[in-house]
């Protein structure tokens, strides 16, 4: 397989791509001309404004068909891809046994405003989700799921208490970018409030976060949409126990 | 649209008693409490407005301060009324602002004093509760005026931009497009706050804040969306979280039309103290009834948290105990919307089937209710194309089951809050199911004994036995144990317990009162 | 599935009567007419194959030299064989490549020879049908192998790309999403092409050549999807335009499995000429009759010239006469698969219930037929949300009326032929619609004597109303007058004329004596 | 109203756009990369792959949401304005009879493989679209409509037999740029058969085109999609007499 590619509507190499957008503008042709030099700017060409509706008295939603220029390469492609292998919750439980020699244990929690807890109570009840069971299922990880609406000082509070070797947050939400703003000051509390050496790993999650932007936000590993508990388990391990054996 | 299921009438008659027996003891825990924001809300009544200069209402100063000297048991109603005649101060706001700079001692009157007392708070507060009936009777001059929405079910739709001002044009613009209702959803904080904020705002995540001028500014933009398109457009907001009596007052006070306002919903999803929500739940129904709101029920949002089949009779017990609290309430059935969805995994065979059987269960038990039909949430994904699709058929089962108020799904659901062109396409989606099939109703009979018929009847048999538990075992322990929504909530924890208190000896509540007695 | 409608037997039966008295003349003419391409198609199947330097088809050169010496009217078989005879040359192939040279000269053989000629020719062309035979057994055991399709309706899904070589991974992908049946459409020309082309092509406009080589390749392709999928995948293409005999028996040979194959669509929308037209049709016919191809009629394209609610009848009209064709020309009712489609304009009020009504006026009039059910095209716009979810609605109309062939929507339909993508969205769609409400035509019972009753019975009435006047004015008269589609085609009009004789005294055609013999 | 606009997703300025696309590969985090990088290279910054599904073994179909840089202004907006008045039947009878004193003959038809006669009957013919007579209703024009699928030949046989002072072409199939092909085609042979002098006017229409292309095909002018009867008649009439007078 070529590693550049193009967009493929129905032949390989045409380039043709979808798009819809609302321009704050009335409908009429120069709204359209507009559309176009938008779809133009982007890369589409040649482009068709194939529906324009006015909404309202000053808006217009487009719907754009068109060839791209771009080329996509697939070498240059960035991804946080699972640097890690995949364990059973057996395997999980054996390392922790074997090397951690203790419980492992995790202090989740949904944090700021937000009460999405199905994503986080996904990763951490027995219940789990798309058939594989949760981290309270593994006998040699301890749980405590503080729910939703934690706030920040609460959740460092909890890990301290708990001794948490990490922790675990959600975020769903993210409106005017909430999400970034709370694992923001997530982070930065837990600099302020324990040395590097007993700082739990931070872990954050939610289906809109973009996985490589980690080491922005100050946490150790991001996970996004369609997540799984073992992979959530693996990287566990390996981030506690078999990398830090590496590193040591 | 009755019989349609051929359901037992002495079952339906069975489960009703069940849910009083259910929910009387909560009804006498209510009767025998008071909260810190049902306080308030009767201070609101009594015309204390405003905040201090770090943005606390100064409702929020005059109980802290009212507590600190005499506890919350007896009310503030007689300690505020008793000091303001003490200080010689006519305005209960100038007595807040007093009470806030520490000027103020507060004690409980007692005999001539406390009747006099009495008397003094009835009048400030049927003061208020009478501008709740003029905005009710605005209302019903407006409806009359500009006219009800030619179709049903009505239209509803969200706006949800955190900023009351980018808020107003798109609820201007859904409305012209065709929106009969139009909420303004909360910010996601909102419902924890202990105090309602002030003024207009422009901040909120994923929602704009429920304020008295929030309120008011977008209802007055909604009259003359009224006026303009000859049809009377309804506000809505969230009677619920930590204020819920507080908020439902100020919807009274400035002429909103229908409150989300459930039961359950802030204890299940908020986290909130069970106690302090069904006693703050009673007051600002008692408040909705008053000002002819309709509510908005929430059972909606157990299918999110649970699998909307195996939990379809728990929408139906929380449904049937919502109308005994609102009935309890002094609520009309013209003002029960209550809630279900369409949240069924659309990848089970006959799921749409099974929609139907349930839409159609809620329509036929409660026959005279403005049913509320959530769209599909939990199973929308990113596939936007799909998910228009999935909402064109929850709009068709609402139509074909007769529902009374559509809450417009969004292709964007599992994205963002709804874009402007979102809404356009929704309704757009609407207006085609309700024109091209809006008779279907017509020509669906469920087949005699068929798949709709028995999936309804058992459920419903569900709800029978899961109310003959919840009686036995009590209703509060039933929410314990994660009954709704599969989340446990016990009685002694969750957020706002500390602002709960019985009723000591006199306890006296001038707008409970007035409300109780015009039932 | 039937009497939903309360359709009175007698008025249906007097429909029948009336398409038959109205097609009678027609197919008369066509018995008593031949054309180039019913003779090209004859000699195809006494195997004739390959093209020219140029590209010309050798049977187009044989045909072309035969009526250079002899004229049309005594049909090719026998001057060919003649021919071949005389020159003793075994292999026709061989034979046309001289004629093509033009060294052979053509002569109508008479007494001894002709017999003889007549059995020569019933053999070479006999062998062809066997192949035919061959063909339509290997196509019965492989269903038995792979099996049908789970579900009613059949899935169907067009591929576009104008390249083969395209056309087949789409196609691929598509069958393993959950197509049916695919269908390979056709370049803008080639209807009007007088010859098909040779060979596998990779340059049409807006769809695929249909050649013998295209059609084996794709087939073989779809066998394999077939072994993977578990389920016999079925192959259309187009038995239309001035070829219509020949690829009827190129499909027949290379086991296609449906052709789209109408009375009246080339004369309608390519502007063939209707003498023409109706010779080739019955030609084709008897050869899909035999070779176990299900027909699909085209009576959905008037509904993109015409409306869909003023022409309802004409569908009905066409359908009748369509019936009538095709049972004279040998097919059985299920290798009927009538077109019509979901063209009401979605603005209408009722257009869904008026769709619905339409959708079972042709399921109860033709029980035993496999109704090919056509998505929206006319009304679909460029908003590619509006029209997934229109598509959405016309597959759960066809579900709820039990149509037998789903032919897929496309959201993009305004604006490109389908893309990869496209496909999928569409199929989804289908998904969804035939899983969460395909058991929902139960519950459909039209309410008696309401609104979907009366369209369909208003829609039979105003059938036989035309009929009847087509009876009298004739068919050929009516199409003459813009009676399907709005379009008008006088008798002695249009394309391909020139390639139409009438039968000279002895004119033989042993394929049409071994089709009819053993109907 | 500022020109400078950016596209309006819930708020001014925030520039979002909804996309969707395929890529020739299979669904994995390298495919959701890729998907990243083309919106990337289009300006989408932030941009969310909020949906991913595989189709057959090598494609994966995306939807892709996000803020696009690109600032639309609309002050360098080009389009097709039009450039004449809209005239009523009547008005454009009345300037053909005083100021043509004959009949002003169109030729109409669908020329190539295509037989979508819809729109140039829509145009044409009496029955006309949204609710405006076709061309055939007004007393001064002569049409001649010669159907679908006519040969370009035959179009400048007919047009010169008819001395048309208009030649108006539809195209409505597009694959593989078959209307810009047919058109090119046609232009060429009024270009090549008839003198400057005498040359028809030649319009062309159909829902696919670009209005702006019309010297670049050899036309005088290009019709879109939605054009209505009036338009058209009061083009014909500025362009062969209003303009012309003006010009002489
Ligand atoms: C269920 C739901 C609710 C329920 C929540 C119940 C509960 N107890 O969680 C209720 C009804 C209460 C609710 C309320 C609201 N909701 Co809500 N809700 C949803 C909904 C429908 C589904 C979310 C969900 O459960 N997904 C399923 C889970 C399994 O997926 P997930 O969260 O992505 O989790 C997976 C991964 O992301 C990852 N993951 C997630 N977290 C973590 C953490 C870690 C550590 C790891 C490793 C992995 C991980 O693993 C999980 C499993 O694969 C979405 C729409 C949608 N279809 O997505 C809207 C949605 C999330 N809600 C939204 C909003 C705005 C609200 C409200 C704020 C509305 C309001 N103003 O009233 C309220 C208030 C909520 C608040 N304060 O936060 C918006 C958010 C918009 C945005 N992008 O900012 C959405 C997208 C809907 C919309 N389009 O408007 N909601
Ligand atoms: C109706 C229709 C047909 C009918 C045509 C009947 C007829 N007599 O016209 C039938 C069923 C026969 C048909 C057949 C085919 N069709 Co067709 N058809 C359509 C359909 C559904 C509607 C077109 C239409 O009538 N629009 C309404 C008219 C009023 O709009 P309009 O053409 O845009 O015209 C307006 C303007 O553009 C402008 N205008 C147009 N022409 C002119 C000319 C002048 C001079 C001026 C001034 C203005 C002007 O004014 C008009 C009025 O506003 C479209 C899909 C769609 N929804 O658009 C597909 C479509 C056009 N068809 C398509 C195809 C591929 C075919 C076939 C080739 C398929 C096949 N291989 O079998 C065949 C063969 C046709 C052929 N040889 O050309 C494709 C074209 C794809 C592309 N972009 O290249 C489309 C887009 C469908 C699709 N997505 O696949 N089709
Ligand atoms: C009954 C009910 N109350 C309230 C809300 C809103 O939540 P919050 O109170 O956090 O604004 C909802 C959510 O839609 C609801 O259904
Ligand atoms: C019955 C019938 N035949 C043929 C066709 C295809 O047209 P053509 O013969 O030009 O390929 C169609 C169009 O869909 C049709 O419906």
């Amino acid at each position: 397989m070529s590693t550049v590619i193009r967009p493929y509507g129905d032949t390989t190499g045409d380039g043709m791509v979808q798009l819809s957008f609302t321009l704050p503008v009335p409908c009429d042709k120069r709204a359209e001309g507009a559309a176009l030099q938008l779809a133009g700017k982007m890369g589409l060409d040649p482009a068709m404004v194939v529906h324009a509706k006015q909404m309202g008295e000053g808006f217009t939603f487009f719907v754009v068909y068109g060839r791209v220029n771009h080329l996509v390469d697939l070498s240059e492609v960035v991804v946080a891809e699972r640097d890690f292998p995949l364990l059973s919750p057996h395997e999980v439980n054996a390392l922790v046994k074997r090397r951690l020699r203790r419980e492992l244990v995790v202090v989740g929690a949904c944090i700021g405003t937000d009460a999405h807890t199905v994503g986080i109570d996904a990763i951490l009840n027995v219940k789990g989700i798309a058939g594989e069971k949760g981290l309270e299922y593994y006998r040699e990880l301890r749980v405590v799921n503080l729910g939703s609406q934690v706030a920040v000082p609460d959740l460092v509070e909890a890990a301290r208490a708990e001794k948490a070797d990490a922790v675990l947050v959600s975020q769903v939400v993210t409106q005017r970018d909430a999400h970034l703003h709370n694992t923001r000051e997530m982070s930065a509390a837990f600099r302020e409030a324990v040395p590097a050496d007993r700082r739990p790993l931070l872990v954050v999650g939610g289906p809109r976060f973009d996985e490589l932007m980690a080491a922005e936000l100050g946490v150790n590993r991001i996970f996004g949409r369609g997540t799984t508990p073992r992979e959530v388990a693996s990287y566990l391990v390996h981030a506690l126990i078999t990398q830090k054996a590496k590193a040591a | 649209m009755s019989g349609k299921l051929d359901l037992d009438p002495a079952l339906v008659r069975r489960a009703r008693q069940l849910a009083r027996r259910a929910g009387k003891p909560v009804v006498d825990l209510a009767r025998s409490h008071t909260t810190v924001s049902v306080e308030r809300a009767v201070l609101r009544l009594a015309g204390v407005t405003g905040a201090d200069a770090d943005g606390i209402p100064l409702v929020n100063r005059l109980v802290d301060a009212v507590v600190a000297d005499v506890g919350l048991g007896h009310g503030v109603a007689l300690p505020v009324v008793e000091a303001a005649t003490r200080e010689g101060v006519d305005d209960l706001t100038l007595l807040a602002q007093k009470a806030a700079a520490g000027s103020v001692r507060f004690e409980v009157p007692s005999g001539r004093a406390a009747t006099a007392a009495r008397r003094a708070a009835r009048r400030a507060v049927g003061a208020g509760i009478t501008r709740i009936d003029k905005r009710r009777a605005e209302r019903d001059r407006l409806i009359k005026r500009h006219g009800d929405p030619d179709q049903r079910p009505w239209i509803y739709l969200i706006v949800a931009t955190g900023d009351i001002y980018e808020d107003i044009p798109q609820a201007q613009a859904a409305a012209r497009e065709g929106a009969d209702i139009i909420a303004v959803i909360r910010s996601t904080g909102q419902s924890l706050l202990d105090y309602v904020p002030e003024g207009a705002t422009r901040e909120g995540f994923a929602g704009t804040y429920a304020t008295q001028e929030n309120f008011r500014l977008m209802r007055a933009a909604l009259d003359e969306s009224s006026r303009e398109l000859g049809r009377y457009v309804r506000l809505t907001n969230y009677a619920s979280g930590l204020c819920m009596p507080e908020i439902a007052t100020l919807a009274g006070l400035e002429r909103l039309d229908m409150m989300l306002n459930d039961s359950m919903y802030g204890i299940l999803f908020r986290d909130i103290n069970p106690i302090r929500t069904f006693v703050d739940q009673r007051f600002s129904r008692q408040i909705h009834a008053r000002a002819g709101i309709i509510i908005n029920t929430g059972e909606d949002n157990y299918l999110t948290t649970a699998d909307a089949v195996e939990a379809a009779h728990t929408v139906t017990v929380s449904q049937l105990l919502n109308e005994y609290f609102a009935h309890e309430a002094g609520l009309a059935d013209w003002q029960l919307g209550l809630g279900h969805a369409f949240e069924i995994n659309p990848d089970l065979p006959e799921s749409f089937r099974l929609e139907l059987a349930h839409a159609l269960l809620a329509r036929e038990l409660f026959p005279h209710a403005p049913l509320k039909w959530m769209p599909p949430t939990k199973h929308m994904t990113g596939d936007v194309f799909r998910g228009n699709l999935l909402d064109g058929f929850f709009n068709l089962a609402g139509t074909m089951t007769g529902q009374g108020i559509l809450l417009v799904g969004m292709m964007t659901e599992a994205v963002v809050t709804p874009w402007l062109s979102d809404r356009d396409i929704a309704l757009q989606n609407v207006r085609y199911v309700l024109n091209a099939a809006g008779g279907l109703h017509e020509d669906f009979v469920p087949a005699p004994g068929g798949f709709i018929q028995r999936r309804a009847n058992h459920v419903l048999g569900e709800a029978v036995d899961l109310l003959e538990r919840i009686v036995d075992d009590t209703l509060l322990n039933a929410i314990a144990d994660g009954t709704f929504g599969i989340t446990k909530r016990p009685a002694d924890r969750g957020k706002g317990l500390d602002g709960v208190a019985r009723h000591e000896a006199g306890y006296y509540n001038p707008a409970t009162e007035i409300l109780e007695g015009e039932q």
